[in-house]
């Protein structure tokens, strides 16, 4: 599963970036994100509550952060696992300044398997475009 | 070789109400889940959601800690006692993978078994599984054949150094020539997709260990009771005669109960392990998941044809995704394609190359058909292509290459010998039936008017009644056992195990009408190896064909040993005693005769037997059948679309079997509608997907489409009766036939609708979708 | 651990009271809890409809249905269409025009058929075609069982 | 597969069960005719601690025809809905819909009230809902409210409701010139697109509501801007029927891609509205 998405953030690149890799603002931008541990440098160990209406699970996972450039760039890994399956995936995330404020491009690259994929595959594709819309809505509240 | 000719009215040929529906109408009949045993324990499969991964850990500890959890077992704790899972098909250069029957440290499809769970009850077996943590470590993943071909492309088995589990041809007649000679050559590219086959009843068994006599007695919803005697003990260790395999009520198999799977050495082993009978019952996701599936290859097909149409040869390149691993027969399946891959016509040279593929799937086997249904439509849909390329009228063109019935047995390129058959008299009778210049003259006002109205036509012969022992692996006859009860009621045994088929009914049918007895004194038993001691089971339209062959051989030698002591109580040779509806007199001599009663009574009794014969009155035989069966016959099918969203309307389905003389021929058209509603699905809209990563998008109804009630359209059927010189009823077998004989007419029947529009190939599904494409050349 | 409720339930004109687990379905509770076995499961995802049996004279896919929910309901199950030993004219119906081969889907589809016939006298065989869209049978190809929908129709 | 264990309830009103709601947040789940949420904790996807079932609640289970609109208690059955005289005779779009859910055993369970609260995208309801503008009254631990449909769906199976409210009752008004045209996916028999169209050829206007196209069901507002005002002949209610996915990023799955659903929408639009309109 494969989606690209095109944001415009009020804010330039560097506070975007600044609050991309700021723990505290990663936990209330991923959606289902109830605890963030850190447990290394650019990991944390996250307990995500995931899911829409009546399909929700918990997953245990990491987050990730790798291939970072600042304030131009990263990747973002999220892994998962819990009662329906497990979720993996990644999202590059492209910053450019523009005017006063930040457009990011994020690709992202997704693997949903278990119960989930098994009965909920026509809804896993607008469910990542809607959760990725989400996590930006969220950044751009952060930075604003 | 006898066969009886009757003026009168006997059993067989009618169309009986079986004998077996009662306890199934009433609620009565038992299936595995229903069998409930004293301490019984319950078993949960932990399955890989991932198609590739190593497994780094399995931790049961949070699962043992739960109320009512009697053991949950990895593959650490098992593989070493289970053995691994047997293929009975040899082919030369076989690579394969040691099947264990719990992942070890790597798990190669979504559904693989990794830990087995056992509990009090089937509750607390589940919430046990939810609670088992397995650590996997993700591995690249191959999913598509072909690009598992390709270099570089990630291995199923990292261990077998390819994917390429192996290559198989065949060749008849001078192939090069025939291309060499051919003015024309007809190409197409198909792919025929992976089906599910989803009985309604999922599988399921119960294993129950008696340590004081050491034997194990194991239920299980399998077509093949006793194939699974003959390998389970490989597996597990136990004494072939110290294991009882029964097949209660079975709830549909079509080939996926044909096969001995790990969850039926699990529970068999933990049964004895334990010392406590332990069910398993198959959830829809694991059936979907974890329960072979059919079907999938995909070639190159390429047909030598003169300029007069006469076709010269035939060649392909067929790779076959044979999943993740090998059950049974899986790859076995393909070279049957191959044997019938020439159909009902003369074709003098062909040639196939079949390259067997792993990818992370599960495995593929036989599927209702397995590998017939591919063949023939493969060649018939070639015959439309031909036929399209050449000009000629694809009725003509089957027609002129069809063997004529003084050409029987007729041998094929692929190395078989054709039976019988006037394959013209079941395609003008199909005609009649379908009406068909009315037909075409509706299609023709349909085009008129715009609108895109088809009719497909297949020809088809199958390969049936499996089969000879030099042709199988673990033997091909079958066996029975008839015996005249003390009380004169008849108990007839068989080691065929229908599960649905009605063989409780037709056999009833032969045996009454041989044996002169009314049909309600006789019994048929099967499917339980303690009293059918041998038998190779149900599958390949065999149970008549090869059973029926045993039946009959029983029969003949009671009425035999009945005449001998008919003579002695007559006072006369046995050469001198006519048996007659069911009565023993003296030829042409009027005076006293006797009937099964007396008959019975003495031999148990035993007071005043002649010399030297044994007392009671039971025989039993194993029939070797001469040859393979080969049913045939034509399909016709009229589809209309919808222009706007592709949507098929079948509006005519007509269908000529002949599959043989016919015992019921209530069964007869209860089979092959059972199948064509099976071709229906395929051809229209069943198919097995996986995503890219190997996950299985089909894993429930939800997802993956059978045909319902409103799916299927009204049908005229017909029936030609050629019989078969390889058995003694001279039946051909008609399990398969409606797979076998409809995909390809309903498929070319869509196909022939967008004809006018240039499409001269779609493969199946034939979704309202793709044909919107196909309308649309999007 | 969630707390047991009482259930009384009719069931083919007996009643019986249990306490059940709430998660417990109705399908088990026909099983496992009061033995009628005939009532099969095909699917988790009520499609199939083997699990059909009638809660207050409806068709109902007692594999999604909590036994609790039946609590005060009388239930008719496919062992309780015989009469004295007598087939239900579906039965009847079924046995006559061949309309099982396993006989797994059965119990589902009669019952389904049996509100069908309840709510019309005559249906169509697209009616009946209709109304069985929610028992899926891989048998039998349909047109048996459609058959025998109408012999029962006519017979009664 | 089993759900895993939870508590039940079976409140008498309605006071009651909005109380357990409050009492219990979000570990409750209200149970009405199961046949989205039984499956989904059979699935264990769903794993409620606590199980309010307001299948025996009075009030919610009539069918009302009063002052020119029509009231639709929540827990009324499909089966229900389709077998109407009421409904027949004033919005047969209603029993059209209710007539195409599913199967017969489904019909008799499940409501329309569950129904619209799961919003399964490629659920029956929203597109007559969506289409006759209902309104939808929601009670909470506030009262009650009220939303019309268009705010109703906001989110892939989200709604307006509000954890901790119960929806009470779909209040629409009566319309005569109506259709659903739905093509079904195959297996699930859930819509891959259906379409919902209700005329009124004296307002000149059309309303049309499409489910199972977009992750959110929603009213085809240029089809609906396209027609106002205009005699709906034949002719420009197929070209309007164009526009029935303008705007909307479709749905793809293994069933149809994201082109053929936008495309059936636009043939099923096309057939709704010609059909509503010769009614």
């Amino acid at each position: 599963m494969k989606l690209t998405g095109t944001y415009r953030l009020a804010a330039p690149p560097a506070r975007v970036f600044a609050a991309l890799v700021d723990p505290d603002v990663l936990q209330r931008c991923i959606e289902g994100a109830e605890r963030l541990v850190r447990t290394a440098d650019d990991q944390y160990d996250v307990h995500l509550r995931l899911g829409i209406g009546t399909v929700k699970g918990a997953y245990v996972g990491t987050v990730r952060l790798t291939d970072q450039q600042p304030p131009d760039r990263f990747t973002l890994h999220v892994e998962g696992k819990g009662a329906p399956g497990f979720v993996r995936g990644s999202a590059r995330i492209q910053l450019t300044a523009a005017g006063a404020g930040t457009v990011a491009i994020c690709d992202a690259d997704g693997q949903v398997g278990g119960v989930v994929s098994a009965v909920g595959s026509r809804l896993l594709d607008a469910t990542a475009r809607m959760l990725m819309d989400r996590f930006f809505e969220r950044l751009g509240a952060e930075v604003r | 070789m006898s066969t009886i000719v009757k003026e009168k009215v006997g059993y067989v040929g009618r169309a009986m109400k079986r004998v077996e529906d009662p306890r199934l109408l009433k609620g009565l009949a038992t299936y595995v889940d229903d069998l409930r045993l004293p301490g019984m324990l319950h078993a949960v499969v932990v399955r890989s959601p991932h198609a590739h991964a190593r497994v780094r850990r399995v931790d049961g500890a949070a699962a043992r800690a739960l109320a009512g959890v009697a053991g949950v077992f990895s593959g650490a704790d098992l593989n070493a006692h289970c053995g691994t899972v047997p293929c009975a098909a040899s082919m030369p250069d076989l690579k394969a993978p040691k099947h264990t029957v719990l992942a070890s440290d790597r798990v190669y499809f979504v559904g693989h078994p990794v830990a087995v769970v056992v509990a009090a009850t089937p509750y607390a077996a589940v919430d046990a599984a939810e609670a088992v943590q397995v650590e996997y470590e993700p591995l690249p993943v191959v999913v598509d054949a072909e690009k598992a071909l390709e270099k570089g492309s990630p291995l199923t088995h990292p261990d077998l150094g390819t994917n390429v589990a192996f290559t198989w041809h065949l060749a008849g007649g001078d192939i090069d020539a025939a291309f060499k000679n051919a003015d024309r050559v007809v190409r197409q590219r198909m792919y025929h997709q992976r089906l599910t086959p989803m009985a309604i009843e999922p599988r399921g068994c119960v294993a129950s260990f008696d340590r004081g006599s050491g034997t194990l007695t194991l239920w299980t919803s399998t077509q093949i009771p006793h194939l699974v005697r003959t390998l389970l003990p490989g597996m597990i260790g136990i004494a072939e005669n110290k294991l009882r395999v029964v097949a209660p009520e079975v709830g549909g198999g079509f080939g996926s109960k044909l096969n001995l799977y790990v969850e039926e050495a699990i529970c068999s082993y933990l049964a004895m392990r334990l010392g406590a009978p332990v069910k398993w019952i198959e959830r829809r996701r694991e059936n979907a998941a974890a329960t072979i599936h059919g079907r999938d290859q995909i070639g190159d097909y390429e047909v030598a044809v003169s300029n007069d149409g006469t076709i010269l040869g035939l060649r392909n390149r067929t790779i076959a995704d044979l999943g993740s691993y090998l059950q049974l027969l899986t790859p076995a399946i393909p070279t049957l394609t191959g044997l019938v891959l020439t159909g009902s016509y003369k074709i003098p040279a062909v040639r196939m190359d079949v390259i067997g593929v792993y990818t992370h799937k599960m495995a593929a086997d036989a599927y209702r058909g397995a590998g017939r249904p591919e063949a023939t439509y493969l060649i018939e849909r070639l015959m439309d292509l031909v036929a399209g390329e050449t000009g000629q009228d694809p009725i003509e063109l089957r027609r002129r290459h069809f063997p004529k019935p003084q050409e029987f047995p007729f041998p094929t390129a692929t190395g078989l010998t054709y039976d019988s058959g006037d394959y013209d008299a079941a395609l003008r009778k199909a005609m009649e039936l379908a009406r068909w210049d009315e037909l075409v003259g509706r299609r023709e006002a349909r085009r008129r008017d715009g609108g895109l109205f088809g009719i497909g036509v297949s020809t088809y012969v199958e390969i049936c009644g499996m089969g000879p022992s030099k042709a199988m692996m673990a033997g091909g006859w079958e066996w029975g056992c008839v015996r005249i009860e003390m009380s004169a009621k008849v108990t007839v045994i068989t080691g065929a195990t229908p599960h649905g088929q009605g063989q409780e009914t037709s056999f009833a049918q032969i045996a009454a009408d041989r044996l002169g007895v009314p049909i309600d004194d006789i019994v048929v038993l099967h499917g339980d190896t303690s009293i059918a001691h041998y038998g190779r089971d149900t599958y390949g339209s065999r149970a008549t064909a090869v059973g029926g062959g045993a039946l009959v051989m029983c029969i003949d030698r009671v009425v035999d040993k009945a005449k001998r002591l008919a003579a002695h109580l007559l006072g006369a040779r046995p050469e001198q005693v006519e048996f007659q509806e069911g009565r023993f007199s003296l030829k042409g001599g009027a005076g006293r005769d006797l009937g099964w009663t007396d008959l019975a009574a003495e031999a148990y009794v035993a007071k005043n037997l002649p010399a030297g014969f044994e007392p009671g009155l039971e025989a039993s035989a194993f029939f070797e059948p001469e040859n393979f069966t080969f049913p045939f016959g034509t399909h016709i099918c009229a589809v209309d679309l919808d222009r706007e969203t592709g949507k098929v309307t079948i509006v005519k389905y007509v269908a000529v079997d002949d599959c043989g003389n016919q015992m019921n021929p209530l069964l007869i058209e209860g089979q092959l509608q059972g199948g064509i509603a099976q071709s229906i699905g395929q051809a229209l809209f069943e198919r097995t997907v996986y995503d890219e990563n190997g996950q299985l998008l089909t894993g429930e109804f939800t997802d993956y489409a059978l045909p319902r009630a409103e799916d299927i359209p009204e049908y005229a059927m017909g029936a030609t009766v050629t019989p078969t010189t390889a058995n003694p009823l001279g039946v051909k077998g008609v399990g398969e036939a409606g797979t076998i004989g409809a995909t390809p007419a309903i498929a070319n029947a869509v196909i022939d609708a967008l004809r006018p529009l240039g499409v001269k190939h779609l493969d199946m599904p034939l979704t309202p979708e793709k044909i919107w494409r196909a309308i649309n050349r999007r | 651990m969630a707390s047991p409720v009482q259930i009384r339930v009719t069931i083919n004109g007996t009643l019986h009271t249990h306490e059940v687990e709430p998660r417990l379905l109705l399908v088990h509770y026909l099983r496992e809890v009061c033995g009628l076995t005939g009532t099969h499961v095909g699917c988790e995802t009520s499609l199939c409809g083997a699990c059909t049996v009638l809660v207050d004279g409806k068709a109902v896919k007692s594999c999604t249905m909590f036994a609790v929910q039946a609590d005060g309901c009388a239930l008719t199950t496919i062992e309780g269409l015989a009469v004295n030993g007598d087939l239900h004219p579906v039965q009847e119906g079924f046995w006559e025009r061949h309309a099982l081969q396993c006989g797994y889907c059965t119990p589902g589809m009669v019952m389904t058929a049996v509100q069908l016939l309840a709510d019309r006298k005559r249906p169509t065989r697209e009616e009946i075609a209709h109304a069985l869209r929610g028992n899926l049978c891989r048998c039998t190809g349909y047109t048996h069982i459609i058959d025998a929908v109408e012999h029962a129709a006519a017979r009664r | 597969m089993f759900a895993a264990p939870f508590d039940y309830a079976r409140p008498k009103t309605l006071d009651e069960a909005l109380s357990l709601l409050s009492k219990h947040g979000d570990e409750a789940r209200l149970l009405a005719g199961g046949h989205s949420l039984i499956p989904a904790m059979k699935l264990r996807l769903a794993q409620p601690r606590l199980v309010v079932d307001i299948g025996r609640l009075d009030g919610l289970r009539q069918i009302e025809a009063r002052d020119g609109r029509l009231a639709i208690g929540a827990m009324v059955t499909h089966a229900e809905i389709a077998a109407s005289r009421t409904l027949a005779d004033l919005c047969p779009l209603l029993v059209e819909v209710a007539s195409a859910i599913g199967d017969l055993q489904v019909r008799n369970k499940g409501t329309i009230g569950g129904s619209l609260v799961h919003a399964d995208p490629a659920g029956d309801w929203p597109a007559a809902i969506l289409a006759l503008d209902a309104e939808i009254e929601i009670a909470g631990p506030q009262g009650r409210r009220t939303v019309t449909a268009g705010a109703f769906f906001t989110g892939i199976l989200e709604t307006a409701v509000k954890p901790g409210e119960i929806l009470c009752e779909i209040r629409v008004t009566a319309a005569a010139a109506s259709a659903y045209v739905k093509t079904e996916q195959k297996a699930s028999g859930f819509a891959l697109c259906g379409v919902a169209a209700v005329v009124d050829a004296t307002a000149r206007r059309v309303r049309v509501g499409i489910t199972g196209v977009a992750p959110v069901p929603y009213r085809a507002a240029a089809v609906e801007r396209a027609l106002e005002g205009q005699a709906l002949a034949e002719g420009s209610l197929a070209a309007a029927a164009g526009q029935a996915a303008a705007g909307v990023t479709p749905l793809a799955d293994i069933h149809a891609s994201a082109d053929y659903r936008a495309h059936l929408a636009r043939v099923n639009t096309a057939r709704a509205l010609q059909r509503a309109a010769s009614r």
